[in-house]
């Protein structure tokens, strides 16, 4: 099982709680647990059955640019944070 | 364990390009000459937002030595299909209005057409016969003025994302974002001491002093050929290959020497026009930008408003923080505020904390990357609120930032765990150091202090290396090289061959001879580039181990290569020396790698700068001043050094003068370098640097990158040092003579 | 930039002659000034008359007894490179190297700074102090005036069509007199002045015999400060009488707000510069 | 098509003649007309300093020098700052002491530096710093340039005495 953390403005679909156990071997079989546990998730992360333009998904603190494909071992960390740009 | 001692890692050898640097034949963009070529100029909006109802550039097209001109309607339709050109998700639409206005001019500067001519007077003065029909709109050019309910939109269509759920009705905020950790309310009612304060900053510029220059030929064999001077080739290739809606095979990049870009080189800006007008004239076209165009036309970073507010207990434990950050995007959305975001409280492990970020649309040039985007405004609002603290504790302001210091483990506000980071030993550097133990005596003087974070990028970057007979070898790589990047990246591969840097011949090359490559930005080059050198090296040391196996007839695993020495069981030779006869033993040797590597380690930055204040004029003069910075491992020292220098200066420039000076008709005052104020040799003391190296597990050599967390403390540092010098808390940038005298006035009162 | 062409006529009268020919000619000394303002197109013309190649023009002769004649194409770097010169007037000599930056310097003429008129021209204020005064050549033949009139309007000076400033006279240095041109810019260089104030003092047994003082960028033109330089006149060398000049200094500005300055800060520096160039100028004339 | 000026000058110790509209500037005629580019536009109104050139022993911005003012003049370019293959010391200080990062204020700088150490032999770091503010650099924050300025100074001392 890992460990999703839901960005505050989606925690009204989780009860408040800011972190939500999953099982999926891909971030993108996580998104269908979820929505299978908090109805109403999977539409806020995705567009397009894609993730949304303004998101990225890092697995163990990194980002990932595999996105929904990404592998997530058992027992990882997944967060969606606000897609970041490089920049020098 | 000691670190492993390198042989060239560490080293400083001299640039494998500085020779055509310092005789002035390096080529840049502006310098190349082709046979027919025609200059380019662009014309651009005087207006901050206007309607276009009408172009009509007939006069233009008939005037004498004039052979193409272009507006947006020479472009593809662009529909609503969207591109990643490196920096996140963008509508094609955008980013190709922003090459060229369709509909409306959103921004004074905005390019509205372009002529190609014989020379480049000819073209501006054709420019200035073409007739726009403008309906000036009112405009709007702060971001809180363009967050209020009746503030004029920059976008009608434009609906503000909320994670997922976009907005009903229309406004300029592009996003608006929410980070929230722990519970805030409860962690501020433990807190004995808060202190909570807005702060303004304006819009800067990254103040390359090569203007972006463009040329492009449309081949008669359907391809286009493009030479600039660009921070990524690939970007503009795939960019440009989307605005022409050509076959990303259809268009090559031939990066020349870039004069500078922090960011600011990223975006496309020309090459699109240069392509049409070529295609339209059937010969090369050539655009340079004049110093305005540059000031006016390409992507500052954004002004900001910024909030925080910072409690902690008399034990100097911070229990909760809260931070709003209202980004001005420019034109088109993209302001960096989620960078902002992340880095406005990275510096410390925070157990409550709650970030609002906010993308707000104003009429002003669409902002890019400046080192660190983001980062600069969110710190010198955070670091001036945690000096305030530590003064209120009474606890020095190192020892303060000690005591809450993020480590691994702590777990950022947007809930992502920190790995092994430095911040710990660059504070701990600080006040060990000499400078910081020092006194500082004299009236209005004062010392100030600031740290900052940069948690850099990964990304893809390919490399091949080919053995030449003199042992010797050529490296080949796709990353633009704005601060010595070739040397560091042929160092690393050096180390793994066993060879002198000096035997590593780097170049960058065209994107139809290299593997994808993305962006110079980031801080990456020298870690995720260097880390493809150091693959394609590994890759050339097994082909070579196979080579002495077929010299010495032993099984290849038997052959041990150890700093460019083979051997196995009594059999010696160098690696010269079996380069010597590659053709005896099956042929030329390529090692080649792609690498997309993970594991970017951030790193931190902290400054100690003296100063004194000027009672009577306001004038900040800079006494001494000191850059500390984690770099992990510093493959080649000095550029080490140039990058917290030049980081530095940069960070000085937006603390104390630089500024778009906005007219009430939301035009820039100041597109110059008289009155836009970059710091001259004359106003600054040496840059003290010291390179603190705590190893970043993710990388071969223990690399960080170094380009950008330099930049981030200097203005909240400056702040602090001016409180001490001249008792006043300045919260606004620029801190120029006049705002910091009329802080004294005030005070006075 | 609009095409124009150019002439480098020999003599003053050749010069004279083209000028009154073609009245929207422009003249070019150093062109620092000028160049920007054609590239820019705040400034048109269809013949540009260099005036570097005109004998009396880059005339710089110091005379203990006449004075100094300083041609208007005589560029700043010559000004400080010359030994009588900065021995005699070096708050002269120090301006010149305070001018833009060193490449600048290699240009720019104190002439052709006086002739662009800007408010905030840095040589004027103490040219003005130094009573200096302006030759001109024209149609009508030879004139000459204070330099406190030559500016009239933000870059408007006197000449009519046909004029040429051919050089600046300025009467050789009191005993016991001192001179310096203060100015605040927020960078250390490369930078127009936010205000300026330009003094001359001569003393007599710790008293005042005489003093002008002379603004920068707090008024349409460069400003003579008739009332703050009389106003010391006889009094005590010391902090009292040169404040209260410094407040009359101050009292005169009519500075406006700009992109490099409000007017009140303006109005405040002018009398900070004016103390402060006073304090200057004293101790040079105690020196001599 | 006006009429274009005939200009003859020296350039790098060789003569050098051109024909230029009046309105070019010594800059254009000697990127564009020339082919010496090592001299670059940061700003074409005297406020950066990459432009820099010797003109007749000063230091100037070429950008605001009329290409027919040059004429009889004698000029010295980036490109004639070195001795043949032999780098001036300022050249080679500039590479040992990291002096340069993008390059592109480097032939500006280093003309000024070459100007500077051929009138003063040990220019302290403050007349150092204040002949050289009219070159703007963006990248390196100056210190090493400085520095590298500092050590030319020293070679050239050494190589006199």
């Amino acid at each position: 099982m890992a460990t999703v953390f839901i960005p505050a403005p989606l925690r009204e679909l989780t009860g408040g709680r800011a972190a939500v156990e999953a099982a999926g071997a891909t971030v993108g079989e996580l998104i269908d647990d979820l929505e299978r546990r908090c109805p109403g998730l999977r539409q806020r992360l995705l567009e397009g059955g894609r993730l949304r333009p303004n998101l990225s998904v890092a697995v163990d603190g990194e980002i990932s640019p595999l996105g929904l494909r990404e592998k997530v071992p058992p027992e990882a960390e997944v967060h969606f944070v606000t897609a970041i740009q490089g920049g020098v | 364990m000691s670190a492993p001692a390198y042989q060239v890692v560490g080293t400083r050898p001299i640039r494998h390009d500085g020779a055509d640097k310092v005789t002035g034949r390096a080529l840049y963009g502006a310098d190349l000459e082709l046979a027919g070529l025609l200059h380019g100029f662009v014309l651009r909006c005087p207006h901050a937002h206007a309607r276009l109802r009408r172009i009509d550039t007939s006069k233009a097209e008939a005037f004498p030595g004039v052979k193409a001109v272009v507006t947006a309607a020479d472009f593809p339709p662009s529909g609503d299909r969207m591109v990643d050109l490196g920096e996140g998700e963008t509508p094609l639409s955008y980013i190709r209005g922003n090459v060229l206005a369709s509909g409306k001019a959103l921004y004074c500067g905005h390019a509205v057409a372009a002529v190609a001519a014989v020379n480049v007077h000819v073209a501006e003065e054709a420019a200035g016969l073409i007739e726009v029909d403008y309906e000036v709109l009112p405009h709007v050019t702060t971001a809180l003025d363009a967050m209020r309910e009746d503030a004029p939109l920059v976008h009608e269509e434009l609906r503000t994302k909320e994670f997922g759920a976009p907005g009903s009705r229309p406004s300029n905020v592009a996003e608006h974002f929410r980070h929230e950790m722990g519970e805030v309310e409860r962690g501020f009612a433990e807190a004995e001491v808060i202190v909570e304060r807005e702060f303004h900053t304006s819009t800067v510029h990254q103040g390359y002093i090569e203007p972006h220059n463009a040329t492009a030929l449309w081949n008669n064999d359907g391809r286009v050929l493009i030479w600039c001077s660009t921070q990524g080739s690939f970007v503009v290739r795939d960019t440009t290959a989307c605005i022409l809606d050509l076959p990303v095979s259809q268009v090559k990049v031939t990066p020349l020497e870039i004069g500078g870009g922090f960011g600011g080189k990223i975006p496309v800006y020309l090459e699109p026009v240069a392509a049409l007008l070529s295609k339209k004239s059937g010969r090369p076209v050539k655009i340079v930008m004049s110093r305005k165009d540059v000031f006016e036309g390409t992507g500052p970073t954004p002004g900001s408003f910024i909030r925080v507010k910072i409690g902690a207990r008399r034990d100097g434990t911070i229990t909760a923080a809260e931070a709003y950050l209202a980004y001005e995007a420019g034109a088109y959305p993209g302001a960096m505020v989620a960078s902002g975001a992340m880095t406005v409280f990275a510096a410390y492990h925070l157990p409550n904390v709650r970030i609002d970020g906010f993308d707000v649309c104003v009429n002003k040039p669409s902002t890019a990357a400046y080192r660190a985007p983001g980062a600069t405004n969110a710190a010198f609002a955070t670091e001036s609120v945690m000096d305030e603290l530590a003064e209120n504790l009474n606890v020095d302001p190192l020892d303060f930032r000690l005591k809450n210091a993020a480590r691994e483990g702590a777990r950022r506000a947007d809930g992502v765990k920190y790995r092994r980071i430095g911040c710990v030993e660059v504070i701990e550097a600080m006040k060990n150091s000499e400078h910081y133990r020092s006194a500082l005596n004299g009236p209005h003087r004062g010392r100030g202090v600031a740290i900052g974070y940069w948690f850099n990028v990964g990304l893809a970057s390919s490399c091949t290396i080919s053995v030449n007979e003199d042992g010797t070898v050529n490296l080949v790589e796709g990353s633009t090289d704005i601060g010595g990047t070739r040397t560091s990246v042929a160092m690393q591969a050096a180390e793994v061959l066993g060879i002198a840097a000096e035997d590593v011949h780097p170049v960058v090359a065209d994107t139809d001879s290299v593997g994808y490559t993305a962006v110079t930005g980031g801080s990456r080059v020298t870690f995720a580039t260097g880390w493809a050198a150091y693959e394609a090296a590994q890759d050339v040391v097994r082909q070579m181990r196979e080579r002495a196996a077929r010299l010495w007839d032993v099984d290849p695993d038997a052959v041990e290569a150890v700093r460019g020495q083979y051997r196995a069981g009594s059999h010696r030779a160098t690696f010269r020396a079996l380069a010597a006869q590659l053709n005896r033993t099956g042929g030329p040797v390529v090692g080649r790698a792609t690498v997309n590597p993970k594991g970017a380690g951030g790193s931190f930055s902290g400054v100690i700068c003296d100063v004194e204040v000027d009672p009577e004029t306001g004038k900040t003069t800079i006494l001494r001043f000191t850059s500390i910075q984690d770099a992990g491992k510093a493959i080649h020292p000095a550029y080490v050094e140039g990058q917290m220098q030049g980081g530095s200066v940069q960070g000085i420039g937006w603390a104390l003068n630089e500024e778009y000076y906005m007219t009430a008709e939301g035009t820039m005052a100041n597109a110059s370098f008289l009155d836009y104020r970059i710091p001259t040799c004359y106003d600054l003391p040496m840059i003290e640097t010291i390179i603190v190296e705590v190893p970043n597990p993710g990388h071969p050599f223990g690399v960080r990158g170094v380009g950008e967390a330099n930049i981030v403390p200097p203005p909240a540092a400056l702040a602090n040092a001016i409180y001490r010098a001249a008792g006043v808390r300045m919260r606004r940038l620029p801190m120029n003579p006049a705002a910091v005298m009329e802080a004294i006035w005030a005070a006075a009162k | 930039m609009k095409w124009f062409d150019y002439a480098a006529p020999r003599s003053v009268a050749e010069a004279v002659r083209l000028l009154a020919a073609h009245p929207a000619a422009r003249t070019l000394a150093g062109g620092t000034d000028l160049l920007v303002q054609l590239r820019s197109g705040r400034k048109e013309t269809d013949l540009v008359v260099d005036i570097k190649r005109i004998p009396e023009l880059n005339e710089l002769r110091y005379d203990p007894a006449a004075g100094l004649t300083l041609g208007a194409a005589v560029p700043c770097y010559r000004i400080y490179q010359h030994a009588g010169l900065r021995l005699a007037y070096p708050a002269l000599a120090e301006t010149a190297s305070l001018i833009g930056g060193t490449q600048i310097q290699g240009r720019a003429s104190v002439g052709g700074n006086l002739c662009n008129a800007s408010p905030s021209a840095d040589t004027v204020p103490l040219l003005i102090a130094l009573s200096a005064t302006c030759h001109i050549a024209g149609p009508q033949g030879t004139r000459a005036i204070p330099v406190e009139d030559f500016c009239v309007a933000p870059g408007r000076n006197i000449l009519t069509p046909g004029e040429l400033l051919v050089s600046l006279h300025v009467p050789p240095p009191a005993p016991h007199s001192g001179a310096r041109y203060l100015r605040f810019i927020p960078r250390n260089e490369m930078d127009i002045a936010v205000a300026g104030a330009g003094v001359s003092v001569t003393l007599d047994h710790g008293h005042f015999r005489s003093a002008r003082i002379a603004l920068a960028a707090v008024a349409p033109t460069p400003l003579l400060v008739r009332e703050a330089g009389d106003a010391l006149a006889g009094r005590p060398v010391s902090a009292e009488s040169m404040g209260a000049a410094a407040e009359l200094a101050k009292a005169a500005a009519r500075p406006i707000t700009d992109m490099r300055g409000t007017a009140e800060y303006r109005r405040h520096l002018c009398a900070v510069l004016t103390r402060r160039a006073l304090e200057a100028a004293v101790a040079q004339a105690k020196g001599n | 098509m006006h009429g274009k000026y005939h200009v003859r000058t020296t350039i790098n110790g060789e003569a050098v003649e051109f024909l230029c509209e009046p309105r070019q500037s010594l800059l254009e005629c000697l990127r564009d007309i020339l082919g010496l580019t090592g001299s670059k536009e940061g700003c074409n109104d005297g406020n950066c300093g990459a432009c820099t050139v010797i003109l007749d022993g000063r230091i100037v911005n070429s950008c605001l020098v009329l290409g027919a003012e040059a004429d009889g003049a004698d000029i010295t370019t980036i490109e004639g700052v070195a001795r043949g293959s032999r780098l001036h010391p300022v050249q080679r200080a500039f590479l040992e002491q990291a002096a340069l990062q993008c390059g592109v204020c480097t032939p500006g700088l280093i003309v000024a530096a070459k100007a500077l150490l051929e009138a003063e032999a040990q220019p302290s770091e403050e007349r150092i710093r204040f002949w050289l503010a009219n070159n703007l650099c963006r990248c390196t924050g100056y210190d090493k340039i400085v520095r590298a300025v500092q050590q030319a100074a020293h070679e050239m001392q050494e190589v006199n005495r």
